[in-house]
């Protein structure tokens, strides 16, 4: 499997978390699309860390190399986590507030 | 490191501060305690004297110019709790919790001005941004906090998507996430680099609201409580300049040339957006918020040359620049009336705080004598040192024309015109610290060097 | 050797500026006045000291330098050679006689007009003394800030805007200079400020052409020429008077100084290269000033635009690049100065006893107060340069050099000649001759007090105008040196 | 002698200052005394110069005092210049001065004794500055004084300052001269372009090296200074105007010394001009048409002061023509005689004013000579002597002009005949109308009439005799060998610019004694005619049509000048402050502001509120950055 | 056959995200976004890491998702009240979308990487025992300091949650 199909894939389901950011009206919805956003990220980081491993390992049996990574993945989730509660507070606030999670409500403060 | 740990421990400190205390003002005492600390201790740390011995792995290093930075942000936040820390009681009830999340926050700023890894870029990023984004909602039943909360959130975690992508990229392309191991492999911009090169600068641009990605900034300061505003659009965007300038020097600065045509787009268009968008508002608070765009655009010129001059101006930038808004918000949050008229007489009725507002608004546009003028002036030199794309400079000098339209509107308000008490009750000692702030950007304005000669250590 | 010379320039900034906040802290009106004065007859007086010290040869080297700035290149140097003195005893003289001539005028918060006064004096001695860019553009700034605030605070109902667009425009142009200064400090060997080095520096004549219309603008506008200077009749009419004067007595000789001092010499190639462009600019403005001034039915209003014309004389001579014109023109900035300050006490008087500028509203006031018209004909001809008077010295000396330069920009420019008796005459016409009305009715004589204000003024007219040659001894060297530092290059 | 220079514009001056200064405080008396007796000092002075100038073996000396001017290369000292033309000049001046003070101390007697002090101040100024004028070693020094009499003109026009009439008239004479004075200095910046000097010696001696194109731009443009202060083609309307100011004055600037300033800068330079034979020509030919533009306005004129300002207008005129062709004596001879009669003229009609309550219609008066016979006498002399009658002043001087014309070419001479004539007429006419047939007045006015007093009338009677007598010092050599004693005395300062005496032989002494009687006859014959048609005079209402009302509106040329040049230059003004000003200029700037405010508020609307536009536009730019990225080095 | 099942994840990936994003019913979305992350734990799988597929399940598919089940369930939404952006701006989204996309792919489809393989199932840096060796020792301090984050949006949470 060449590398670049998995940066295909991880360009297209970004895209698709920034489409689903872009049409989608409800901040939940948008929420989650962040959050596809984030798995591509992971898809790929995933990918280059096989990628570097490999290549780590072709020129040093016991290398580690590619660990990095896997960890800056591991990092990724556990900030996705922390972000998800505070994210989902604000929203449960804000429904509680307006009984609504439609964003397009959000517009007193402009120009 | 010491700034690092302190602060997370201090946060804590404060968290339990709110458990064992009723009393309101006591949080307040203990955080300016902590704040004072925090001074020595990275005063310490500069002067050669860690207290932590930790192993970072690398992945953070304490430079002058970090230290330097941490020493003023925490100076410009002592000066904020000073003026500003008692307002937060007309917040919420939970006075102890939001210092605890400044903290926090200042502890993402200590990790945002010494990262050498990315990862610890994107930790402490996070770290300065989601305090942030509960303090901008900690007006709970205010639907401005609860929108400006949703808002920043929402762009906030949308644009730590694109960072992602954008380290994700330079993984691949370099295998490292060092900022060092990046520059050192980076010779020349592959499809790679480019790709993540390019979304790390939106991402720090939308961090430090530079046009076009500058649209949560109004929305946001407006609606959140003004006393976190204050300290959301001085300290935090500082060390969010540090971070960009940092991560563009370290990781991309072998190929400056390459992306200085973007990094001039996004500074013309934050000057020229920020400032004339800011002439037409009526809420001073609103205006400060694109004034803080406005002047984010002169702080890019120091990103866009990318050297020693810019760096020595960002930090005095940051120093004019916080003080001067923290003490205009210091005021701000005092008024009933946010507009332009509500200011209109107060020279009359607050002779002294007029005028220390009149100093801290010709530092915010730059005339002599006070330190803003300096901050621009190393602006302006580096960008010319620069030797590329002459106008930007000419574009920073027209907005900053512009600029004296907005900032003197509050002036002549002040002075110019009649109007009704607007029945500020300030202490003495409030007047006192606003005094001190003031002379400190007078001093500034005279001996920029004072400051400056930290660095050279 | 640091001799008691060389502290007068540094003196010469500071007792204002000591002065100015002093009387912020005074709180009692007839105190502050009584300080305001004191002061600035104490400037006067280190002034008139300072007078007897014989300029060095060496014009550059005349210069006391204080550490500031190291790092920067900067340090806080002055230099008080022969067009630092005219300036400076100009501006040493202008403020006690201003002082003086609006004693009656009674101000809201006087601590705060006051020391905003004397601030200005010392921003303007700071302009005329500094021989390093930074510290100049300092003062230049520092000159303009007080000066905003007095124009906005005290004067007439749209102060605030006028005050306002003056303030924008005149700092949009100092940011263009602040550009143009740091790109030479770019470019000086040692990266310094200091006038010496930025004399030293070679620039390109590419460079040079930009940087002179950077320079340039940035002076015009503060002069201002034409077509620059619609700030000007707006911020005059609307000031209390007292401002007017130090506006336009003293503060549009800023731009005509720099000139001098900061452009010139600097970018020698450029300057002559469009000498014509700027020349011709300030023939027009003159011919277009002095006509706006015949059809100006507001006092102020008249006086402004005729200074417009004044300074564009000014502007053109010194671009003719010639020796006579320009000592013409320094002999001519302290004149302009003095005469115009005259003008203003008189319309201040006017307007204190009748509450109006308007001339068509005026007439009379001769029959009733003799002695303010032969004072206010005596200064009005002197503007007119009326030979004998001061003005007459200087503006031959620069009409001979423009034709020198040129015989038809001498030709054109020199209509003003006429224009300006045209409506200096019927000002006086219709202002003091004629019939009296109901306002100049009750036209009282002038008092005592001004009377001596304003016979120091006709003096220093018939002094500088009988014989000028102190003046000219006074300045000879200066131009010398920057005449040849272009002849040179 | 000639060191004490000084003391001849010293005294003027003391007098102006103790009579200005103390205005209030002197008494009429002192004040009298104070100012005829500075002039008188002067004369006296004068005198003695003048007989020093005259000794034989005198070398003309410049007197410096000390630099006016010195900076650079250029070098202008304060200097006099005391030789037989300044000599001559200072005597006219402090002579004809010293009589008008004298009878202006009872033509004035009505005024306050503040006023009467500043009149005194004024003249005494006036007197100064026109010292300076002649005794200036060079032509910045002559401009001092030529400016200085142009303000002194515009201060005693203006005298009677509650007059709005008299204000215009002195504004008027200011503007017009400074019109011709921009002229002067330009010429004199010329000099120091090409010369490096306004010293007359430096000049003069640097003249035959300059191009022909240089002196005649010079010579022109001091011509223009000289049309100015001596009122003629086209900047002349502002002397009729000038009668404004009291009579004296009118006698003393007006006629007798301020206006023939520009025929002694022209003989003055004569070096200069004899090397520029165009601007000779043009000269010639302006002061011709003056004389006879003027000479016929004259004609038609009802106020006593206005036909003299006309006829002082067309002399000038024949003192330009004198200049022109060459006969820089005749000129000067001209002007001293004219100085005497018009000086008496002046006075005279400001005697009959004086008697008649400040009534100046000559149509109103008639049959004076009996209640003035003093006033009568002397006029009569005068007139005699303006109309060219020998062997009155006039008629020397006059002769000597038109015959150097006729050498010129007839047409000059034709015309200057003509003018000669028409002067006759209207002076015939002036006097006649005046002191002639019967009072035609009001009662009130008649049982006032009056001989003036002492002080006016003995500056007539000396006037007088001077006017008779003035003329012996020139007798024309056709009637006199080697009598023409004006000419030897100033022959030294033509010297270089005389061509020896070979013109003067060209005419035949017959043919020059035939025309010169001609003339008077024809001259005698006019003054009989206009006698005995005025003498008679009736008052009638009827309002003159065609041809003689143009002439009594003056050939509508302020008129003109209203409609071609202020009215213009008021409307391009008013065009100037109201469209240029505020539309274009202030527009541009305010437009600026306003520019930022528009973009401001359209700038503000992108500010939608909605998070979901606000990602959109990131969006966007994140694709363009990306297109910028990957397209600019390409 | 690791071919067909590459195919077969990243059709099930990229068809459940955009389920996600068009599922009108936004419990729908949450169902279809836990597919995606089966899917993507099944890359992860194939790319020898299956510490992270396991966290990925645990923490995403489990405790996120749930999380945002409940507060959807909270608030009671389904697709009657689900707000609908007018059609205009749903396809400025998508072209936007799209052209990033579009813009991404023509930037990167020339890498120099792009034929490196990752196939094999070489190398044991995804298993726990390796991540765990370096997470306690070169990534402590990242470690730490994400508690701090963790203590901010405890705070956080209790700030927001707390009834005044």
């Amino acid at each position: 499997m060449p590398v670049n199909y998995y940066i295909f894939l991880s360009v297209a389901l970004f895209c698709i978390g920034i489409a689903g950011v872009l049409t989608r009206r409800n901040a939940i919805v948008i929420f989650m699309c962040i959050e596809l956003m984030l798995n591509a990220v992971n898809i790929l980081l995933v990918a280059f860390s096989k990628m570097h491993h490999l290549a780590g390992l072709a020129a040093d049996a016991g290398s580690r190399a590619g660990s990095e990574g896997q960890m800056f993945v591991f990092f990724i989730m556990v900030v996705a986590a922390a972000e998800v509660t505070v994210g989902l507070a604000i929203i449960v606030m804000m429904y509680r507030n307006i009984h609504s999670v439609d964003i397009n409500f959000l517009n007193r403060l402009k120009h | 490191m010491n700034a690092i740990i302190l602060s997370a421990i201090w946060g804590v400190v404060m968290m339990y501060t709110g458990v064992v205390t009723k009393k309101k003002s006591t949080p307040k005492v203990v955080a300016i305690l902590g704040i004072l600390l925090l001074i020595t201790a990275n005063w310490l740390e500069y002067a050669g004297l860690p207290f932590f011995n930790v192993h970072t792995g690398g992945m953070l290093a304490f430079t002058s110019f970090g230290l330097v930075f941490n020493l003023v942000a925490f100076t410009a936040t002592l000066f904020y709790f000073l003026l500003s820390g008692s307002d937060m009681e007309d917040v919420g009830d939970n006075v102890a919790d939001y210092f605890a999340l400044i903290f926090f926050v200042l502890c993402g700023v200590s990790i945002a001005t010494s990262f050498a890894s990315l990862l610890m870029l994107f930790l402490g990023i996070e770290i300065m941004t989601i305090p942030l984004y509960i303090l901008a909602a900690s007006d709970k039943r205010n639907l401005k906090s609860n929108e400006a909360a949703l808002k920043y959130f929402l762009m906030g975690t949308f644009s730590t998507g694109l960072m992602l992508m954008g380290i994700a990229f330079l993984y691949g392309a370099s295998g490292t996430f060092y900022t060092e191991g990046l520059n050192l492999g980076f010779g020349s911009l592959t499809p790679m680099v480019m790709a993540g090169m390019v979304l790390l600068m939106i991402s720090m641009a939308f961090k430090v609201s530079a046009a076009p990605f500058h649209f949560w900034t109004p929305d946001v300061y407006d609606g959140t409580p003004t006393v976190f505003t204050s300290f959301m659009a001085t300290i935090v965007k500082a060390a969010a300049f540090i971070a960009f300038l940092r991560l563009f020097e370290n990781a991309f600065g072998k190929m400056h040339s390459e992306w200085q045509l973007l990094i001039a787009i996004i500074t013309a268009l934050t000057l020229i957006i920020g400032n004339l968008t800011a002439v037409f508002q009526q809420s001073v608070k609103r205006m400060l918020a694109y004034s803080s765009i406005a002047q984010a655009g002169f702080m890019l010129l120091a990103v866009f040359a990318l050297n020693n001059t810019g760096k020595q101006g960002l930090i005095l930038y940051a120093a004019a620049y916080s003080l001067a808004t923290i003490g205009v918000f210091a005021v701000l949050i005092k008024m009933k009336d946010y507009t332009f008229e509500g200011f209109n007489g107060l020279a009359k009725y607050q002779p002294l705080l007029a005028a220390l507002l009149t100093i801290f608004l010709l530092s915010l546009a730059g005339i002599p004598l006070t330190a803003g003028f300096f901050a621009k002036y190393y602006m302006l030199v580096a960008a010319l040192k620069n030797g590329q794309m002459f106008w930007l400079v000419i574009v920073g000098i027209l907005s900053a024309a512009v600029s004296i339209y907005y900032y003197f509107r509050v002036i002549q308000a002040m002075y110019f015109k009649e109007g009704k008490d607007p029945e500020i009750h300030v202490s003495e000692g409030f007047k006192t610290i606003l005094l001190v702030a003031a002379l400190i950007i007078i001093i500034l304005g005279i001996h920029p060097d004072w400051l400056l000669n930290l660095l050279n250590n | 050797m640091l001799s008691a010379f060389d502290n007068f320039p540094a003196l010469l900034i500071w007792l204002p500026l000591i002065g100015g906040v002093i009387a912020f802290l005074l709180k009692n009106e007839g105190s502050v006045k009584t300080w305001a004065l004191f002061s600035s007859i104490m400037t006067l007086i280190v002034m008139g000291v300072s007078l007897m010290y014989t300029e060095p040869k060496d014009y550059l080297l005349n210069q006391v330098s204080y550490i500031w700035l190291k790092d920067l290149g900067s340090s806080f140097g002055l230099m008080l050679d022969g067009m630092s003195r005219i300036l400076c005893l100009l501006t040493a003289i202008s403020f006690p006689l201003i002082f003086a001539a609006t004693w009656n005028t009674h101000y809201k918060t006087p601590n705060a007009f006051y020391g905003l006064m004397l601030l200005t004096q010392c921003g303007l001695m700071g302009v005329f003394l500094a021989t390093d860019a930074l510290v100049f553009y300092f003062f230049w700034e520092l000159a303009l800030i007080p000066v905003y605030f007095l124009a906005s605070r005290w004067g007439g109902e749209k102060r605030i805007q006028a005050a306002f667009k003056f303030f924008i425009y005149t700092f949009a142009g100092s940011l263009l200079l602040l550009i143009g200064i740091l790109y030479i400090y770019l470019k000086t060997p040692n990266q310094s400020f200091s006038l010496v080095s930025f004399y030293n520096t070679t620039l390109t004549i590419q460079e040079q052409g930009w940087l002179f219309w950077l320079f340039f603008i940035a002076f015009a506008i503060k002069m201002p020429v034409f077509p620059f200077h619609t700030w000007q009749p707006d911020a005059y009419e609307q000031s209390t008077s007292a401002v007017t004067m130090v506006l336009s007595g003293i503060m549009v000789k800023m731009g005509v100084f720099a000139l001098i001092r900061w452009l010139i010499p600097l970018f020698p190639d450029a300057v002559k290269s469009y000498d014509n462009i700027v020349i011709g600019l300030a023939v027009v403005g003159m011919i277009y000033a002095s006509c706006i001034a015949m059809v100006q039915d507001d006092l102020k209003r008249l006086v402004a635009y005729s200074s417009i014309a004044h300074i564009g004389l000014m502007c053109a001579a010194v671009f003719t690049l010639d020796h006579e014109a320009m000592q013409g023109v320094m002999v001519q900035m302290f004149s302009h100065g003095i005469n115009i300050i005259g003008l203003w006490i008189v319309v201040e008087l006017i307007e204190q006893q009748t509450g109006v500028r308007k001339i068509s509203e005026l007439g009379g006031v001769a029959q009733k107060a003799p002695i303010l018209a032969i004072m206010l004909v005596i200064i009005a001809l002197a503007n007119v340069a009326l030979p004998l008077t001061n003005a007459f010295v200087g503006e031959f000396l620069m009409f001979s050099g423009l034709f020198r330069f040129n015989i038809w920009y001498a030709a054109v420019a020199g209509l003003s000649i006429i224009l300006s008796a045209v409506y200096t005459l019927n000002m006086i016409k219709n202002v003091f001759y004629g019939n009296t009305n109901t306002l100049t009715e009750t036209f009282r004589e002038i008092t005592v007090n001004q009377r001596v204000i304003l016979a120091v003024i006709v003096v220093l007219v018939f002094m500088v105008g009988v014989y000028p040659g102190p003046m000219f001894q006074l300045v000879e060297q200066t131009t010398d040196v920057i005449l040849k530092r272009i002849s040179a290059k | 002698m000639s060191k004490l220079i000084y003391l001849v514009p010293l005294f003027p001056l003391i007098g102006f200052l103790v009579n200005g200064l103390g205005r209030k405080a002197l008494s009429r008396s002192i004040v009298s005394i104070v100012g005829v007796g500075s002039v008188l000092a002067s004369f006296v002075v004068s005198l003695l110069i003048f007989l020093e100038v005259k000794s034989p073996g005198f070398t003309p000396q410049v007197i410096t005092f000390f630099d006016f001017i010195k900076t650079g290369k250029l070098q202008i000292p304060f200097a006099f210049q005391v030789d037989q033309l300044s000599s001559l000049f200072l005597l006219i001046i402090t002579g004809v001065g010293t009589l008008i003070h004298l009878y202006s101390t009872a033509y004035m007697d009505e005024e306050t004794a503040p006023d009467f002090a500043r009149y005194f101040a004024y003249l005494n100024l006036f007197i100064f500055s026109m010292l300076l004028l002649v005794l200036g070693a060079n032509y910045v020094i002559m401009f001092i004084g030529w400016e200085g009499v142009g303000l002194c003109s515009y201060l005693l026009i203006g005298f009677w300052f509650k007059n709005d009439a008299y204000n215009d008239a002195a504004k008027k004479a200011f503007v017009m001269n400074r019109i011709g004075d921009l002229g002067f200095l330009l010429a004199v910046f010329w000099m120091i372009a090409r010369f490096g000097s306004t010293n007359f010696a430096d000049v003069f001696a640097q003249a035959p090296g300059a191009s022909a194109a240089v002196l005649t731009g010079i010579t022109l443009l001091l011509f223009v200074g000289a049309t100015g202060k001596s009122a003629q083609i086209p900047l002349f309307t502002w002397l009729p105007d000038a009668m404004a100011g009291p009579t004296p004055v009118s006698a003393l600037i007006h006629a007798a010394t301020m206006v023939t300033a520009g025929i002694y800068m022209i003989a003055r330079s004569n070096v200069l001009y004899n090397l520029a034979p165009i601007t000779q020509n043009i000269v010639a030919v302006i002061g011709l048409a003056t004389a006879l533009f003027a000479a016929t306005i004259a004609l038609k004129q009802n106020d006593i002061k206005k036909v003299l300002a006309y006829s002082t207008v067309s002399q000038l005129g024949y003192m330009f023509l004198g200049l022109g062709v060459g006969a820089y004596t005749g000129a000067i001879f001209h002007v001293m005689t004219h100085a005497f009669f018009k000086a008496l003229l002046f006075l005279g009609a400001g005697s009959v004013i004086h008697a008649m309550h400040h009534e100046q219609d000559i149509r109103n008066m008639g049959g004076l000579k009996k209640y003035m016979p003093v006033t009568h006498i002397t006029f009569l002399l005068a007139c005699l002597a303006i109309a060219g009658i020998p062997p009155f002043s006039g008629f020397f001087s006059k002769d000597e002009i038109l015959t150097a014309a006729l050498l010129k070419s007839p047409v000059y001479y034709v015309f200057g005949v003509i003018g000669a004539l028409m002067t006759a007429f209207y002076m015939f006419r002036l006097y006649a109308l005046t002191f002639q047939g019967k009072f035609r007045g009001t009662h009130e006015q008649e049982h006032h009439l009056h001989e003036s007093p002492k002080a006016m009338t003995i500056p007539l009677i000396v006037l007088a005799i001077l006017s008779v007598a003035g003329g012996l010092i020139g007798i024309p050599e056709v009637l006199m060998k080697d009598a023409h004693r004006l000419q030897s005395f100033l022959a030294p300062v033509f010297a270089e610019s005389q061509p020896g005496g070979e013109t003067v032989s060209h005419l035949s002494h017959s043919t020059e004694l035939i025309l010169m009687f001609g003339v008077v006859a024809i001259i005698l014959i006019v003054i009989v005619l206009a006698w005995r048609k005025f003498s008679n005079y009736t008052k009638t209402t009827e309002t003159s049509t065609g041809f003689s009302s143009i002439l009594e509106n003056k050939w509508y040329v302020d008129e003109v000048y209203d409609a071609i040049i202020s009215k213009p230059l008021r409307s391009f003004s008013k065009f100037l402050n109201n469209v240029v000003e505020r539309l274009a200029i202030d527009g541009l700037v305010n437009g600026v502001g306003k520019a930022v405010q528009y973009g401001s508020r359209q700038l503000r609307l992108i500010q939608s509120g909605q998070v979901g536009s606000y990602i959109l536009i990131m969006v966007v730019a994140t694709v363009l950055f990306f297109i910028i990225q990957l397209f600019w080095k390409s | 056959m690791a071919e067909i099942l590459f195919w077969l994840l990243t059709a099930l990936t990229l068809m459940g995200a955009l389920m996600v994003v068009f599922s009108k019913n936004p419990v729908h979305s949450v169902l279809w976004l836990i597919l995606v992350f089966f899917a993507i734990s099944g890359h992860y799988i194939m790319m020898n890491a299956q510490f992270l597929a396991i966290v990925n399940l645990i923490v995403y598919a489990g405790a996120i998702m749930v999380l945002f089940l409940f507060v959807i369930m909270l608030m009671n939404m389904n697709s009657d009240t689900e707000p609908q952006k007018n059609k205009w701006l749903k396809m400025a989204g998508a072209i936007a979308g799209g052209s990033l996309l579009l813009v991404l792919v023509a930037a990167l489809k020339d890498t120099d990487i792009k034929t490196r393989s990752l196939s094999g199932a070489e190398g044991n840096i995804g298993l726990v025992q390796e991540l765990g060796k370096v997470l306690f020792t070169d990534y402590v301090l990242p470690f730490e300091i994400s508690s701090v984050l963790f203590l901010s949006a405890m705070v956080g949470a209790v700030v927001i949650g707390k009834k005044n």
